[in-house]
């Protein structure tokens, strides 16, 4: 447990020097892909919520992804041209303010979260799966065909989005605000894990008969994780848009959400920090091979092959070693 | 809307469906039997068009194509089952979805790698081309009808060699129990092996069946896959019947929708909004559909728990 | 993935301070992996071609792959613009990427060459001094396909495109100057494969011509399985479908069919003359429109730095908007936002001994600018 | 006679042409152990999912401390008092003894969703917990890991998350199962002691220890009772020794 805070730590503060080196080095590039990092990881950090702790495999959290992008694209863009989202029954205005499209990702998302999970939730396995994926395509589909927000190419924000006191066009002050969330994620998750509400859910998720003879209903248990998990995959989706000025039916594409689930595999499935070093790995390799190789493709599918059949505690299973519990 | 139209969108919806019957049959044998989970079954049927577009540009010959396309196809089952896929049967469904998407990522720049970005080009036979007319004055390409007629012809083999062979008698007993057929002495990892080559062989010649009506590409696998897991969901995992209904039922449900949507929403809007809308509505049907069946019955239609 | 073409002796101090004194930095973000990578690719051979011939060693070119995901472009793009310091950028295919990445480019004071991409939101209302398109609006071929509809004597036409903004600005582009009637209008799914039943639809609607706009694969799949169908009306649609790279997966189905397009193989002038033998010469195959376009936006490039400075804005803008160049295509001029007036042509797909392309038949449009100029303030 | 906690009212259930249950009546006294017997496949695994709630009844009635519960689930039952051990034990194996006997008290206090404040260390849950381990003498285990127990430490377990919800009654199904002659010694002198908290209605095969505990019992042949009384009356009882014993003999 010591080694893997010690690596935990480690992981933490890289991240934070390596932006904070960059920003003393005036390499503004390297700011932003450490952003990515933080926001990417923050959407696996979500979707742990559901698959490491509930066991839950989701291959449709694009939606909350994309509706967290959705959410800043919507309101940005009112508020960029100065109209009204709704003036019937009420009015309501875009805004450009992020604390207020964090929250109204957050709560679509949870909202999403409770239909979505309420539906898919009657069925199991493979077909939990496939119909979480079937949610992905429904929502990606939709989002292309409706003209209303940009259909295929998306919305456009010319200017960031601001943050009461920082200047968030600054990419070391938004990848401050990145990195805080990120670490807040991080914080609420591991005290989720040791909730009365974590052992009820960790407990379903290894055996799901034993918590319905104490009472419990694992439908419930499982339904609120889901919902709680697409929260923070919402969130990390507004921030990514924001990191991007742009959003686009892309962010609720299944390859979107087979790559937020490559980054948990990678770091280790059940690790709390999983997510974040997936997604350092990943963007790294996206930098490193791809300046090799224009089929740098096939040496991200072959490490990937390599993590799953030899390495399954993930990159910090082999180097904290394999204690943490683990179906 | 005429009756002629409305006979052509059916064939339309059946040949799409015994398309998609060629590519789930495979999935959901290779579920039933193995309980594998393989999302690189879209790059088995990009390698079967390759293969074809590939022999039939050297040759000339639509039939070598499609025998190139069974024999690639299957040859690539086999290996990456060999190499891969027997490691993931006793592992759980996320570790299977993961390593069978980073098989996608490894075909698909492989392919890329090996015969460049631009589609290949893969004709129609001769013999097969243009229009037939059809009893009542349908005049239906003959290429589509052969395509009918193949599908069901293969899902009658299959039929055939799952109920009255002794592999099939086998592959029959790996689904229900396999300890047992290990302990009867069937050489289980044959078995498998043979099971996932024959899944990769149906999805390979899918793959040159359309390959011949659309474009060879990279990347041509992914949205037929999606397609195809709808179809087995909603037939129910593990079941060919399941498999053979819910494809012809995706792809009515697909070609009607297509068909008939746009004209609904015309009854109630402006044609140009409307053919936005219905078209949008459309292109989510059959996943709507899928929720559906999958909320009335949580293991598809003829699944069992 | 990133490609460095130094040209000539680069020196070292050009490198280091970025944007030199004389020297141009361009950063040029094109599909490069992935499906639709052969029109980043030859946007790339092109333009890279220009460069070379035009012996300069004080240009220098970064490349990257957005892998057609607009979020991707976007983040190269801040790369160029904070880290390589970029003067010029060019290169994007996609309109929907383009939209992603010119607005917040050109506010930051950047050049913006497309060379292909022309989306409406860019010609009118969203039109910057800075952008300029060297291509056409994307209405463009749309409208000269309309009006070809006209010529051709068409009343009732069935159009279809992918149910996306570009698929419904190509419609829209298309009734614009067409005057007959509809026979039907059909959005289909974007990257949707299989055609029956909208092939089915334009038989039973007693159409008498064909407009579709189906670009990459779509397309590939809709021609083959129109001339498998036995409907044989007259088809016209924009070049994207008919274009070199992908005519010869299409085959024997898209003989005779017309398409729309500013650049033909067989202009016959001698800036296409010569580029098209050296473009072969160079890379051993037919250059296509999208090389093309490549190769025009690198002349406009080089035809500005021979009259002004880039860190001189104003002149430069001024320069690149005489566009002093000789195009590809023949006269050339930008209007006043931007956007090329040209004349469209008609092609008609052939065959060359083994070989399938196009050739001219007619000019659909002739000095033919945009709808959007009045919209767009400059 | 007391009013029974446990009342099964001629339960019915076939599956297809296979009756599992025929017509089956069955009540649970207070401070009773009630055995129920029979060869395997008489339907007794089917009849405990009906009283847990597992599988709806075709026909018939169960109450619980006189309440109609035959249409509520698993969950419900549970909450209303319904204690349950299985036939193979159901543990969340990756979790340590006391999380596992925390989860019990956890469902019998209520307040499953709070996210924030950590369990392992609410006072109350804790003690509940640790109480039960005591009683079935696993309190030296409360660190260990369930999935590295021995099979008898399991079922001690599996008693011991019953007793943490302090149910109204007991559902054993096979408790003995797998225990050496020893652990199924401790295991009976465990239960003796129970049925005062709790009337216990048990599954078993371990026929010694039914007849050492049981205060009734009733035998279960091809999905019917055919006999419910003392283990006296049982051992005497004609049809019993035809159906059952003769069939055990064979």
């Amino acid at each position: 447990m010591t080694r893997e805070r010690l690596v935990n730590a480690v992981i933490l503060l890289g991240l934070l020097g390596t932006a904070l080196g960059a920003w003393a080095m005036d390499a503004p590039y390297t700011i932003t892909l450490a952003t990515k990092v933080a926001i990417l990881a923050l959407a696996g950090v979500g979707l742990n919520i559901a698959l490491g702790l509930g066991g839950l495999v989701s291959l449709g959290h694009a939606v909350f992804f994309g509706i967290g992008g959705y959410a800043m694209g919507i309101l940005a863009s009112h508020a960029q041209s100065y109209s009204p989202i709704l003036t019937t029954p009420f009015v309501i205005e875009g805004t450009k303010s992020m604390p207020v499209i964090w929250l109204v990702a957050i709560l679509a998302s949870a909202l999403a979260g409770l239909v979505i999970g309420a539906l898919s939730l009657r069925t199991s396995g493979v077909y939990f799966i496939m119909i979480t994926l079937a949610f992905g395509q429904m929502f990606f589909y939709f989002a292309i065909s409706w003209p209303a927000y940009g259909g295929e190419d998306g919305l456009s924000i010319y200017v960031r989005n601001g943050f009461p006191g920082l200047n968030t066009l600054d990419p070391i002050q938004f990848f401050l605000i990145c990195f805080v969330l990120l670490a807040l994620g991080l914080g609420l998750t591991a005290r989720l894990a040791r909730s009365a509400f974590g052992l009820a859910l960790t407990s379903a998720r290894q055996n799901a008969a034993r918590v319905q003879a104490v009472g419990i209903s694992p439908y419930r248990l499982r339904l609120v994780a889901f919902m709680l998990s697409g929260m923070v995959t919402g969130l990390a989706g507004a921030l990514y848009a924001d990191l991007n000025r742009f959003v686009s039916p892309t962010m609720f594409s299944w390859q979107t959400s087979g790559e937020i689930m490559v980054f948990i595999i990678l770091g280790g499935v059940g690790r709390l920090f999983g997510p974040v070093v997936g997604a350092a790995v990943f963007i790294v390799l996206e930098h490193v091979l791809g300046g090799l190789s224009e089929y740098w493709h096939i040496y991200l599918g072959a490490l990937l092959l390599l993590v799953v059949l030899f390495a399954r505690g993930g990159i910090i299973g082999l180097v904290a070693g394999r204690e943490v519990a683990h179906d | 809307m005429s009756a002629v139209l409305f006979i052509e969108q059916v064939l339309n919806g059946l040949q799409l469906g015994v398309m998609l019957f060629l590519m789930a049959a495979g999935l959901t044998l290779i579920f039933g039997v193995m309980g594998l989970i393989n999302l690189a079954h879209g790059s088995l049927y990009m390698v079967g068009a390759f293969a074809a577009a590939a022999v039939a540009g050297a040759t000339g010959s639509f039939l070598l194509a499609l025998m190139a396309s069974l024999a690639a196809a299957a040859a690539a089952g086999a290996v990456v089952e060999v190499l891969v896929i027997r490691r993931l049967y006793a592992r759980d469904h996320l570790d299977q979805v993961l390593a069978t998407f980073a098989l996608i990522l490894i075909f698909s720049e492989g392919t890329r790698w090996i015969f460049g970005s631009f589609p290949l080009f893969l004709d129609i036979p001769a013999v097969l081309s243009g229009p037939v007319t059809l009893p009542g004055g349908i005049a239906y390409p003959k290429y589509r009808l052969a395509i009918i007629l193949a599908g069901l012809a293969v899902a009658g083999g299959l039929y055939l060699l799952i109920t009255r062979t002794r592999i099939g008698i086998q592959i029959r007993a790996g689904e229900a129990d396999r300890e047992m057929i290990a302990a009867l002495g069937v050489d289980i990892s044959k078995l498998y092996t043979l099971v996932f080559a024959l899944g990769a062989a149906l999805a390979g010649f899918a793959g040159a069946l359309v390959g011949a009506i659309q474009s060879v590409q990279v990347g041509m696998g992914e949205p037929v896959l999606i397609l195809a897991f709808v179809v087995i969901v909603i037939g129910g995992i593990g079941s060919i019947k399941g498999a053979f209904v819910g494809a012809l039922l995706v792809g009515m449900t697909d070609t009607l929708g297509r068909f008939l949507l746009p004209g609904l929403f015309g009854l109630m809007m402006d044609p140009s909004a409307a053919t936005t809308v219905g078209s949008a509505l459309a292109s989510m049907l059959i996943y709507v559909l899928m929720a559906l069946v999958l909320l009335v019955r949580p293991t598809g239609l003829y699944g069992t728990a | 993935m990133k490609f460095k073409f130094l040209m000539g002796a680069v020196c070292a101090a050009a490198l280091a301070t970025g944007a030199a004194a004389e020297g141009v930095k361009v950063g040029m973000i094109t599909t490069l992996s992935g499906g639709g990578a052969g029109l980043g690719i030859d946007v790339r051979d092109g333009f890279m071609l220009a460069v070379k011939q035009s012996g300069r060693d004080d240009i220098e070119v970064v490349i990257e792959d957005d892998q057609r995901k607009p979020e991707v472009a976007v983040q190269l793009a801040d790369k160029m613009i904070q880290s390589e310091k970029v003067d010029v950028m060019t290169g994007i295919i996609w309109s929907n990427l383009a939209m992603a990445v010119v607005p917040a480019a050109v506010a930051q004071g950047k050049f913006y060459l497309s060379p292909n991409a022309g989306p409406s939101a860019l010609a009118g209302k969203g039109c910057n001094p800075n952008y300029f398109n060297v291509a056409w609006q994307n209405d463009n071929l749309h409208e000269a396909a309309g009006a070809y509809a006209n010529d051709a004597g068409f009343k009732n036409s069935f159009i279809l495109a992918p149910n996306y903004p570009a698929g419904q600005d190509a419609l829209t582009g298309y009734k614009r100057l067409y005057g007959g009637d509809l026979a039907g209008e059909i959005y289909t799914q974007l990257g949707q494969t299989d055609y029956a039943a909208e092939i089915a639809q334009i038989r039973a609607s007693g159409a008498d011509s064909v407009f579709f706009f189906l670009p990459g694969g779509m397309g590939i799949s809709f021609l083959k399985q129109y001339a498998d169908s036995g409907v044989d009306l007259p088809v016209v649609g924009p070049a994207f479908s008919f274009d070199q790279g992908i005519l010869q997966a299409v085959g024997a189905a898209a003989l005779g069919v017309k398409n729309t397009s500013q650049w033909s193989k067989d202009l016959d002038n001698a800036a296409n003359v010569a580029f098209v033998e050296s473009f072969q010469a160079e890379y051993g195959r037919l250059p296509s429109l999208y090389a093309s376009q490549g190769f025009d936006t690198a002349l406009l490039l080089i035809s500005a730095m021979e009259k002004a400075d880039v860190s001189d804005a104003d002149a430069f803008r001024a320069a690149l908007k005489a566009a002093d160049f000789a195009s590809t295509r023949g006269d050339f001029a930008f209007a006043s936002n931007h956007h090329p007036i040209q004349n469209i042509y008609v092609r008609e797909v052939i065959q060359e001994g083994d070989v399938f392309t196009n050739k001219v038949v007619a000019t659909g449009l002739e000095n033919h600018s945009n709808a959007y100029v009045d919209e767009c303030g400059m | 006679m007391t009013e029974p906690v446990l009342d099964i009212h001629g339960i019915s259930k076939s599956f297809g042409a296979i009756e599992a249950s025929r017509n089956v009546s069955l009540d649970l006294r207070p401070g009773e152990i009630h055995a129920l017997i029979g060869p395997n496949g008489a339907g007794k695994s089917t009849l405990i999912a009906q009283i847990a709630g597992a599988l709806a009844p075709d026909a018939g009635q169960v109450m619980l401390n006189g309440a109609d519960v035959t249409a509520l689930g698993t969950v419900e039952r549970a909450r209303l008092g319904l204690g349950r051990t299985f036939q193979i034990s159901s543990l969340a194996m990756e979790h340590t003894v006391l999380q596992n006997a925390v989860l019990g008290a956890l469902g019998e206090r209520g307040g499953v969703f709070r996210f924030f404040r950590p369990i392992m260390s609410d006072p109350d849950l804790l003690r509940t917990a640790r109480a039960a381990l005591e009683r079935v003498g696993l309190q030296d285990h409360e660190r260990q890991r369930t999935a590295d127990l021995s099979h008898g430490q399991r079922r001690q377990l599996e008693v011991a998350v019953a007793l943490t919800l302090s149910p109204k009654v007991f559902l054993m199904d096979e408790p003995m199962a797998g225990l050496g002659a020893e652990g199924s010694q401790a295991l009976t002198g465990l239960l003796d002691g129970l049925r005062t908290e709790a009337p216990i209605l048990l599954v078993e095969h371990d026929m010694d220890a039914v007849f050492a505990l049981a205060d009734r019992i009733s035998v279960l042949v091809y999905g019917e009772i055919i006999a419910t009384g003392t283990p006296d009356e049982i051992r005497a009882d004609a049809r019993v020794r035809e159906a059952y014993l003769g069939e055990e003999v064979a």
